[in-house]
């Protein structure tokens, strides 16, 4: 009695090992079907297909990557990350709200950059009601933050790469890409900055 | 005249109710006048209803409005109006907002229950309104809807 | 008594400004899309592509004039009966898993003699044209309504393609280093005011397969699950999927086997 | 050209719960085609529904109608076998008739 339910266990436990077991790695296969299946269209060619060092890094670690891959990998990103020269960080909040309302930009239908997909993911403004909950809340950004330079520097730099400030962050490296212009990221950081901006009432 | 009652015009109605009845004589059959081009080409719900000949109107809680708050899609925004005001011949809908507010009227004079259960474009929020003709008077009641962004906008 | 007369139309409902929560759970807005999805279901304009879709199916059609009826769907040539509840599978004769637009483009292919090429030229409906592979999947796919979806896991080809099909789906990359997991990875967000399901969960994939092919109130025109996995992967920023292609049924496998013992309430409505 | 409507009719007690789903671009005149250029208005006008022959139901529409139109009302008076027409025109003056008959209440 005991040795047959043992010899179903030892059964059962070699059946859950030969599942469990090694994990084959499908992600080679998963890019060969890919490389095979895309093509280019507009301006997404099929170079996209291929990992960066960030998104190799992400894709290996599922978005978790040890401590020291994420130091190294996000102090790279930092450094390229270019402030504007004039050292102004606060351009036009009106056309940062305008730039924050678009989601087009970078896909295979558009010219090139467009819009920043601000309100796809972010509550930003008080009067737009229809925003993503992706990311967090901004409303009020500056308000409960304060106004001081190392912030702007800081919103600045986020919307440039949010790569640098945290690794396999979701939000897109919009001046890493070129997807947003400096002018650009100068209104969008006025949109969240700027103590007159509708974001700070 | 009771406070509730809301007058939409300062004149002409007469005139204009006086047209309606002339047309819908002319068109034995159907109880609706000719496709009111005035009416539907009209820019402002106002100057619709006063090309239908709707003088005025008296606020009614007996039009019941069932319309989305936040509409999905304004695409297809989806209303059933009832109206249990007694002896209701017609339900005409107003999309104030729409650059061409008026979007119809239902006849129900001839054998149809005072119900209708349409789909339309609403272009930003807007209130819709309802007009019933009833008993040669027009009930009015209003129902907000507000149209938002989905989707990635791309 | 003129006094009454003045009044122009009095917009009754001064707008109350909107003061969005921030926090929101349940999303009032979601929970107001869903009273009114029962409504839009029950009157479908689907269904018009469902008609149209079932006379291709039986027409004999094509350089071949044949009709689609001795089309194998995975239940045997000619079945349609609760045949899309059970795709993607594996297909012999193909050599790779199908999902249920690619089987019909092959049976379309093999049966009435059109050129894939053609049929992948212009694959997805305008305001001007529905494609036939676009009806058809829509007749074929009314034919589970009702089923549990059971897409089936046996065949070694059918778990690589759900693994592929999974790697895929968490696989970021392209201008904004997006994944499908960025927006469907994680559960109760939203994109503006559209509802993001975390398909990884089966209680959510369900929504993945649930209302597809599907009559979208934008544009006013029919689309398949080809279609919402290609527009996927434009807002994704990526390169464009070949229709019908294996990339597409893998991924397709990922998301209904997430999805199974469902059930498949038939085409539906989209914002 | 004008493509079949899908009528439902189903009856309670001696009302028939009418819808109808009819296929047409509903367009505004305001829409540009691929090439930019703006899609002339084309839109249902008018509808009407008879019973056996008889007028029951009629509308003015205008182009605030979403494409692919969806309709229901309610007729009085219907019974089973009853023959349940519906007409639409629209503005370039094309026009479509479908009817059932009504069939017992389940």
């Amino acid at each position: 009695m005991r040795l047959a339910s043992a010899g179903v266990l030892a059964i059962a436990a070699a059946f859950l090992a030969s599942c469990a077991t090694p994990q084959r790695d499908y992600r080679p296969d998963a890019l060969a079907m890919m490389k095979r299946d895309f093509h280019a269209r507009g301006i997404a060619g099929v170079d996209r297909l291929n990992e960066d060092g960030v998104q190799a890094a992400c894709n290996k670690h599922a978005d978790d990557p040890p401590q020291a891959v994420a130091d190294k990998l996000q102090k790279e990103q930092l450094a390229g990350i270019n402030l504007p020269a004039d050292g102004k960080l606060l351009g036009d909040w009106k056309s940062g709200e305008k730039i924050a309302q678009s989601g087009r930009g970078m896909m295979w239908s558009d010219k090139g950059g467009d819009g920043g997909s601000c309100y796809n993911c972010h509550q930003i403004g008080p009067r737009e009601s229809s925003f993503g909950t992706v990311g967090p809340s901004l409303y009020q950004f500056a308000k409960l933050r304060g106004y001081g330079a190392d912030i702007q520097r800081y919103v600045y730099g986020k919307i440039y790469n949010a790569k640098a400030y945290s690794l396999c962050s979701q939000m897109p490296r919009f001046g890493h890409v070129g997807a947003l212009t400096e002018g650009q990221m100068k209104d969008l950081t006025a949109l969240l900055m700027d103590p007159a901006s509708p974001v700070n009432q | 005249m009771q406070s509730t009652r809301r007058n939409l015009l300062k004149a002409g109605w007469g005139l204009g109710l006086l047209a309606a009845f002339g047309a819908a004589l002319l068109k034995p059959g159907r109880a609706l006048a000719a496709w009111n081009k005035g009416a539907f080409e009209a820019k402002s719900a106002i100057d619709a209803m006063r090309a239908l000949g709707m003088s005025s109107t008296e606020e009614s809680k007996d039009i019941v409005i069932r319309a989305p708050d936040i509409a999905e899609n304004g695409a297809v925004v989806p209303i059933d109006i009832t109206s249990n005001i007694p002896g209701t011949t017609a339900i005409s809908v107003f999309i104030e907002k729409n650059p061409f507010p008026y979007a119809g009227t239902f006849d129900v004079s001839q054998g149809a229950m005072p119900f209708v259960h349409i789909r339309v474009k609403i272009g930003e929020s807007s209130p819709v309104r309802v007009v019933v003709a009833a008993g040669g008077r027009y009930f009015t009641s209003v129902k907000e809807v507000k149209v938002t962004i989905g989707g990635c906008g791309g | 008594m003129k006094q009454a007369l003045v009044l122009g139309i009095v917009v009754a409902v001064a707008a109350a400004p909107w003061l969005p929560a921030a926090a929101q759970t349940p999303d009032p807005t979601a929970a107001e899309f869903d009273k009114f999805r029962e409504i839009m279901e029950q009157d479908n304009p689907a269904e018009l592509f469902e008609v149209k879709g079932e006379e291709l199916w039986r027409a004999r059609r094509g350089p071949k004039n044949a009709s689609l009826e001795r089309c194998d769907l995975g239940l045997g040539p000619g079945v349609v009966q609760g045949a899309y509840a059970q795709m993607p599978r594996y297909f012999a004769d193909a050599g790779r898993v199908m999902d249920a637009e690619a089987r019909i483009v092959h049976c379309m292919v093999t049966l009435q003699g059109f050129k894939f090429e053609e049929l992948a030229k212009q694959p997805f409906s305008s305001l001007v044209r529905t494609p036939d592979p676009v009806s058809l999947v829509t007749y074929v796919a009314a034919q589970s309504r009702g089923m549990k979806i059971a897409a089936p896991r046996g065949h070694p080809k059918e778990r690589a393609a759900y693994e592929t099909g999974k790697a895929i789906y968490f696989y970021r990359a392209g201008a904004f280093d997006f994944s499908c997991a960025s927006c469907h990875g994680v559960d109760g967000k939203r994109i503006r005011t559209q509802p993001l399901p975390n398909f990884t969960k089966p209680e959510q994939a369900i929504r993945a397969v649930q209302g597809w092919p599907g009559y979208r109130m934008t544009g006013g025109v029919m689309h398949s699950l080809q279609w919402r996995l290609n527009d996927c992967f434009r807002q994704q920023r990526f390169p464009e999927p070949g229709y019908t292609s294996e990339t597409l049924s893998a991924l397709l496998t990922y998301l209904t086997v997430n999805a199974n013992g469902h059930v498949y309430r038939g085409p539906g409505i989209k914002r | 050209m004008a493509e079949p409507m899908k009528i439902r009719a189903t009856l309670q007690g001696d009302v028939a719960d009418v819808r109808v789903l009819m296929a047409h671009p509903m367009e505004t005149g305001q829409r540009k085609d691929a090439a930019g250029k703006l899609v002339p208005l084309h839109f249902i006008q008018s509808i009407t529904a008879q019973l056996n022959g008889k007028t029951v139901f009629s509308a003015d529409v205008s182009q605030a109608v979403s494409r692919n139109p969806v309709f229901a009302f309610k007729v009085k008076g219907a019974k089973a076998g009853d023959k349940l027409s519906v007409t639409w025109q629209d503005n370039t003056g094309d026009k479509r008739t479908d009817e059932l008959v009504i069939r017992a209440g389940s």
